[in-house]
């Protein structure tokens, strides 16, 4: 089982992005999970998600507080002290920048990180910041826990082919780097 | 005083950052009743978008710089009622007692609350912001939501095309209880709205006064933040929301005898974008019985 | 001085609340407890109580009235039974949780449906888990000092919860019998005007119960359980405080009845007590070495005490004027099983159900109870539920 | 309405609530002081509360102005204009 | 053939609620319920389910409505939150005592104050003595296919009672997983219509529940009782013929996983139990013989089962996701106590309170109980109630 | 047919020895309702005088040849919604659905349910005995209580005189629900009330039909049993009870243009004996102002 | 609702609830047929429906009557005494 | 402690008069207890109720069903079989008739009896029946658990001189028929 915690801005579909993933997964016949973070909040307050992949059936129905992946669909949310917090030894960042690893604050036991920019594909695709469906684009090179083919599927049956375009540009794009071994 | 010197003179009783959408009408009415009302108030306001919102705070952190309580959906003017006798025993009758409530915990789930505490003559300010349904859970349908209107409880779909039912009109329901002082305004009309308030605000000294406010909410209704005071505006030249009050037993209505038509009304609101032309012409006939029922009561 | 008079549990119940004053009364009539109701508007109309009396349209209302009266600072006072307490179950929940300290009483009544008016103590019993402090009266004096005594308990700064008095109704409600009615000054000075909490107001701006997320809200259900474990010794203590004051008292979360050297024990709630303990006398005439315990607090659950009460007998048996739908026997049978599932005795005990939508519980039923725990007293394990039916 | 006393939010102990929604502007109003002819209505109709009146002048405050528009909508004299936050 | 695929929580149940026909559907928004009457107005008014869909102004009328409808032959359906059921609490607790079949869904939530949306299973535990069965679930496939199975459990003759079919609000309401979605025509089948019982009919003219002295009411009660107790095996049956017909199966009132050997056991109710369940796994891993009973039904309670599930064990702790307000523990703990009052086995055992309004139940936090479990069991007697936050 | 043979022509559904009181204006109602509606009815009738009387029933006895349900004090009218959308889905549109309730029933602990049903038109007919008090449970005051009535709740004292307030008008409040049809009707005038009865239960298979009629109890009121009809009469004649109806969305006011007086008509009523000048001016005042609504909103 | 059919009470099974109302008389309406003009009013107006009608004239039921006397109030032609009844 | 049973007709007065009762026996320093039955019916109805008079503290709340005293308002109740049921061997029963005792089918297990014309007297005095105050008078012939001064005193408090006077008449009137020692 891996564990990915996602972390965005209430109105970047970060809900939407999580639940394609299931889908993804239980199309594919392993098994997914996401239990959405329950605030008040609304548009623009930060919000964050828990999602599960694994082989094996799921059963926990905990926060997920050591995951073995980040998803941050801002890079502006890392000033948050929740961010990169209980981030496992090795685990990997997936992050929606323009920015260099530098610059991010990657932490200590961070493993691979892998830097996409999602805001400016959907830019340039639908003319208005919507990051979720490159953000799986990204995911989907980094995991094998649900097949590109299903998630790419998922993500065209629910928002149409164009996302599955700007998913497949993430997937090309995605700048992978790696953590030197000690 | 002007409407305008009255807002500029008043201060910001409401959280300065709160999360009501962009162009909210409800935001606007419940930052335009604070301001009036002022700290010297106790306020209530129940679960809903302004609640939701963190007007009346979250944990540790106040959402007003004045005292003020989540009531529960269904008993904010019975709570209130309690605060009020309270404030009158003590002879502390300087105090402004407000709800703010939307239309579900008004007209709904808590009407027979408010019904009790108008009966009853309960000193107090009550105003509904009237959004035409449950937003802060999703909009769902409320018993105020315009026929025709789709909602997540009464999606155009298969069987129905938006809300079967027509609105239920609650000022005039309510000012049909005798009450000290009742009104409906709209925000698009901010002069009459802020002297509404304010005499609200007198009568709740002697008596129930009710305020309904046509609240524009452009997540629900989907159109576009900036046209949420056009959405008012037309709302009430279409006399979809005549705006009148009632004081001393007088109905006084703000005539407008050449309306716009309902079809113009709708125009550009998501949520009417199924409506049929039957539909239409029944809101339209709603519309002119309503309109034509408030001049006969001012005896135009 | 007091004064000695007849009256009924109704009666004492309102002149109990009017002797500790307070500021706002809102309440809705229902069968038992309309006199309540009554005989506190007669009182302040009448201008001899000086409450601001609210009229509302339903119980549903007029827990919220005193529940907004309370959030202002005022003492408050309401009354209700069976389907009114029904009705207002969300803002009784909430009153509790809110931490608001009030007294209302209950003239229990059977729950509807089968459709009834008449007593049963399951209206009370079925609401236990909404956060109240939950007492039951055996005679009208008590009713009229447990109103008292509660107001006392509530305020307390360690409990800060508010209070139900329970009395069966018709069997205490209109049941006529003497009583002490103190004097106002004796009363002012037991129980003093509680420190204003005046919650909502603008002198000082505060929210009252704002969104509240889990972290907290954990430690506020951890005080608040704590506070009604404290809530057992200030009962005890207050129980002590009115007998200095007033020459009488009740014997705090349960009264022992000849339970010393007992082996047989009955428990009970409410006014029954009176005919259990007339039973136990019977019984100790035919030799039974009989004894009772009244349960007069049900919330908090008495349970060490009664553990401690039961402590080297041999069996006992739980009398409940209601239900436990889940278990096949009365609530209050269940938890007291469940009070001693550490003890060491193995008991026989059974559980014994009367006195549903005004069934009557005979003085013949309760002797029947003790002589069927003396037969297998020496059989240790659970009996049957037994129904006090013919 | 414990006895903890924080149960009960008091006001200025902790802070009033308030969101950062300066950050959910896309665009933002800015007002042409030329056009203006100072009636003061995107003043009364801005849910914000962002307009505010100074020195004679109503000015826009960008501290938790949402950029609904409605204020650009509602001058009579178009002295407001709608110009796009630079990026995030 | 049934079709594997993802669906929340509050989507399962409404699809749950769709397959069984239901004649009408009356409910109430709230969070986090108020998906489940969204879908199903989204599929009665797109033309997909032949339901009549009511629009209420309350969670009151919700439950009335629909009692109307039953009580004139209808099969219904709602479901509700927190203060929605605190609201409808009176023809709640009429509708289970006029022992009307029926099944309302409940995504648990905490009880207001202090004020909440999030998740707690405060509303339905604290409402467990009106009279209706409880269940609830672990999994989403658990929730569609108990809604089914509570409809054949309900309209049982046998039985005759409402049930609810619960789920942690959030935590399964908005948590999304794979899921079998049964055939329309498996689940007929499976759940053939009941038969009419039009109380309400001129063709037999009849008054439905007309006022009742209390030998009668005695009887009533006692059946409600006893048809609580038959449920029991109802409910296991019901079980087996699901598991006949598609495949899955739940274990009845409660499941046992790995206790047979077990020395420490946990009991949890709810979505929690799948953590629970890992951290079985984990502490077995670390050498402790673990296990975990999951309380499915809380009402009625398996006493029987538990106590022999618990048989020859040495220790357990009862997770409760609310309190019992009176004990300084969690109900299902009390109620274990309860069921454990007779057993011979000494226990060492604790409550553990945990997940108040929306707080999390961790894997440590579990794991944790077990650990202090395995430490202890060798010492009976009750530990403190552990309150599951840092 | 004229309303005579009408009622020679129907039974008696209702129990013969009903134990109301003497006079009781309430069993009079009752009696006229269930035997024009008939057996092929389904009936409600919650807690109250007519329940306790034993209409509903008692244990194994049923108080009626028709089906019949007590439902809750609050929860009549949607109780009964479910019944009828039974009805409806079953496509036996030829059942009555009518509820039979109180004022406390209907004005007060069962408003909100009231109002909801209304809102969303179910297809019933719903009368409400007007005795204004809770009179089963010992006539304490309820909202349709008039000004000045010494009740058990509003004693006339030291403190006060009878009730405070003016009476809740609930007629006029379900007229504004826009509601299938509203009528106000007394017994009377026995002709007027059967006809409403008819269309009320015609009316009911459309949409919600409410009928509001004026019940007189001379238990509670204390005047003489053999006063009931003439009380009725007195309140008509003097407008306190102004008898009327809306169809169709218009007003049918039954023109009373001169008017005993509200002193009048107070004469002999136990209630009002203590009543001041002043009350009665204002009770004056009140039924002069509502009965100029009236005619307004009729376009006299 | 319960499975035992009882609880429903089924009409006819166990009879009409009635009470005895005719012993609550303490006078009894009796009609002068020579005034009466079958106006029909006092049935009209009779709570109990003990005023009936057959063969051509309204006559009075003595079977539930409870004596309120609203009858002889009511009728036009004053063709209706209240007679004491004779003692218990 | 004597149990007293009373028997009457909703309107007759049997809870005020039994409440007379109870003031009159804790005004003369004994104890009293009286619980109504409850029913549904009104006017005109059978109704009953549950009288206790004792030297010592009264507990029990439960209903009557060895009466020591049957107060029988009306003889039209002793065709119900309620009436004289559960009569404790030798128990009084006071009756108000005008009958001979051959015609009130005294039961076998009673002792004296006691006839009154409670209904002639209120007659009299009130042009009506309301025959509960002379019953007391009656009552206050045969008990000596409440003193016959306390009792005319409180009926006089409750209901006026003219009662008192209606009480006395009773009380002078009463005739008492022995039970033949067998
Ligand atoms: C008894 C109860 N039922 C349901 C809810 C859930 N709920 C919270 S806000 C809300 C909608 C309120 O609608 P409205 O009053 O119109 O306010 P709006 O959200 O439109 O501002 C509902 C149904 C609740 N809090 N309490
Ligand atoms: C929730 C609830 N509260 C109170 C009652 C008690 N109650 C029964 S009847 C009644 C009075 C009803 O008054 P109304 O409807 O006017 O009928 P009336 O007795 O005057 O005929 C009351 C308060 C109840 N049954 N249910
Ligand atoms: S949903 Fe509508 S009413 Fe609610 S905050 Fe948004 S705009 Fe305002
Ligand atoms: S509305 Fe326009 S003209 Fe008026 S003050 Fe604002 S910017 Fe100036
Ligand atoms: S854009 Fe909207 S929020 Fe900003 S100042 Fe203008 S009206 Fe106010
Ligand atoms: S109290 Fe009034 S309404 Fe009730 S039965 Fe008697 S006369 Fe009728
Ligand atoms: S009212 Fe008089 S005249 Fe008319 S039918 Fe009756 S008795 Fe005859
Ligand atoms: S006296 Fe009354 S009950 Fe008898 S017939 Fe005349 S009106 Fe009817
Ligand atoms: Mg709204
Ligand atoms: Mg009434």
């Amino acid at each position: 089982m891996i564990e990915i915690r996602l972390h965005g801005r209430g109105g970047q579909g970060v809900v939407k992005a999580s639940h394609i993933v299931v889908r993804a997964a239980v199309a594919g016949g392993t098994y997914g999970q996401f239990i959405p973070f329950f605030g008040v909040e609304r548009k623009g307050s930060p919000v964050f998600g828990f999602l599960r992949l694994s082989h094996t059936p799921i059963r926990r129905k905990t926060q997920i507080y050591h995951p073995d992946i980040l998803m941050i669909f801002d890079d502006s949310l890392i000033s948050l002290p929740a961010a990169y917090e209980g981030l496992k030894e090795g685990g990997m960042v997936i992050i929606n920048t323009v920015k260099d690893i530098e610059e991010l604050n990657i932490p200590e036991q961070a493993g691979d990180v892998a830097l996409v920019n999602a805001t400016g594909i959907s830019e340039e695709l639908f003319g208005r910041n919507m990051p979720n469906t490159s953000m799986l684009g990204a995911l989907a090179k980094v995991t094998d826990l649900v097949s590109k083919e299903d998630l790419f599927n998922e993500i065209a049956a629910a928002f149409g082919e164009k996302n599955r375009t700007a998913a497949q540009k993430a997937y090309d794009s995605v700048k992978i780097i790696k953590k030197e071994a000690e | 005083m002007n409407y305008l010197d009255v807002l500029k003179s008043t201060k910001n009783v409401m959280t300065p950052g709160s999360s009501a959408c962009q162009g909210c009408g409800g935001e606007l009415i419940t930052r335009r009743v604070m301001q009036i009302a002022g700290e010297n108030s106790v306020y209530a306001i129940p679960p809903g978008c302004m609640a939701g919102a963190g007007v009346d705070g979250w944990n540790f952190s106040n959402g007003c710089s004045a005292p003020i309580h989540i009531t529960l959906l269904d008993n904010t003017a019975s709570f209130m009622s309690g605060v009020s006798e309270m404030y009158q025993r003590r002879g502390r009758t300087d105090v402004n007692i407000v709800a703010i409530a939307g239309d579900g915990a008004t007209a709904d789930c808590g009407f027979q609350s408010l019904s009790g505490a108008a009966e009853r003559g309960t000193k107090m300010l009550y105003i509904c912001y009237d959004n035409e349904g449950y937003m802060n859970t999703g909009y769902q349908r409320s018993s105020t939501t315009s026929l025709g209107s789709s909602t997540s409880t009464t999606p155009a779909g298969a069987a129905i095309n938006g809300k079967e039912q027509q609105q239920k009109y609650l000022p005039l329901i309510m000012a049909m209880h005798e009450v000290e002082y009742c009104a409906a305004a709209s925000p698009s009309n901010m002069p009459d709205l802020v002297r509404k308030i304010q005499k609200g605000l007198e009568a709740g000294k002697r008596g129930f006064a009710y305020l309904h406010v046509f609240s524009p909410c452009p997540t629900g209704w989907k159109f576009a933040p900036d046209q949420s005071i056009e959405v008012g505006k037309k709302a009430v030249a279409s006399n979809m929301f005549p705006i009148w009050e009632k004081e001393n037993g007088q109905f006084k209505v703000t005539v407008n005898r050449n309306p716009i038509s309902v079809a113009e009304f709708v125009k550009g609101i998501g949520k009417f974008s199924k409506l049929t032309a039957d539909e239409i012409d029944a809101i339209q006939e709603m519309v002119d019985r309503r309109y034509q029922t408030l001049l006969h009561l001012a005896g135009e | 001085m007091a004064k000695y008079t007849a009256m009924t549990g109704n009666t004492a119940a309102y002149n109990g609340a009017a002797l500790c004053r307070p500021d706002l009364i809102a309440a809705y009539p229902i069968t038992p407890q309309s006199s309540v109701v009554e005989g506190l508007a007669g009182l302040v109309y009448g201008g001899k109580l000086d409450s601001n009396f609210v009229q509302v349209e339903s119980e549903h209302s007029a827990m919220s009235v005193v529940q907004g009266a309370a959030a202002a600072g005022g003492r408050v006072f309401t009354a209700t039974s069976a389907q009114g307490l029904a009705l207002m179950y969300e803002p009784y929940f909430r009153m509790s949780t809110l931490r608001i300290p009030m007294v209302m009483a209950i003239a229990t009544r059977e729950m509807t449906s089968p459709e009834t008016i008449w007593s049963g103590q399951q209206d009370a019993m079925s609401v236990r888990e909404a956060g109240w402090i939950q007492m039951f009266c055996e005679s009208n004096q008590e009713i009229l000092d447990m109103i008292i005594q509660a107001y006392a308990i509530a305020e307390n700064k360690k409990v800060m919860l508010p209070v139900n008095v329970c009395y069966d109704g018709f069997y205490s409600s209109h049941l006529i019998e003497g009583i002490q009615l103190p004097e106002q000054a004796e009363v002012d000075a037991f129980l003093p005007r509680h420190d204003e909490y005046a919650y909502l107001d603008p002198a000082h701006p505060a929210a009252l119960d704002p969104l509240t997320p889990g972290e907290l809200m954990m430690k506020y259900r951890k005080k608040h359980l704590e506070a009604m474990q404290e809530a057992k010794a200030v009962i005890e203590e207050t129980d002590a405080a009115f007998a200095a004051h007033f020459g009488r008292n009740y014997g705090g979360l349960i009264e022992e009845y000849k339970t010393e050297d007992a082996d047989v024990v009955l428990l009970t709630v409410g006014g029954m007590s009176g005919t259990g303990k007339d039973a136990v006398d019977a019984a100790r005439e035919k030799g039974i070495k009989a004894g009772l315990i009244k349960i007069r607090f049900i919330r908090p659950f008495p349970a060490e005490r009664i553990a401690k009460a039961l402590a080297g007998k041999k069996a006992f048996a739980v009398v409940d004027r209601s239900v436990s739908f889940g278990w096949n026997c009365g609530p209050m049978y269940m938890e007291t099983k469940a009070a001693l599932a550490d003890a060491d005795e193995k008991y026989c005990s059974f559980s014994a159900i009367g006195g549903l939508g005004g069934a009557d519980i005979s003085f013949e039923y309760l002797l029947g109870c003790i002589e069927k725990l003396e037969a297998k007293k020496d059989q240790p394990g659970k009996r049957d539920t037994v129904w006090l039916m013919d | 309405m414990m006895t903890d006393k924080r149960f009960v939010t008091p006001l200025g102990n902790d802070g009033i609530y308030c969101l950062d929604t300066a950050a959910w502007r896309t665009h933002r109003p800015v007002m042409d002081k030329d056009k203006c002819v100072n009636c003061g209505i995107c003043m009364s109709f801005c849910p914000v509360n962002s307009v505010y009146f100074e020195e004679g002048q109503y000015l826009i405050s960008y501290d938790y102005c949402k950029g609904c528009g409605i204020c650009a909508v509602e001058c009579p004299k178009k002295a407001i204009g709608m110009k796009p936050e630079g990026g995030k």
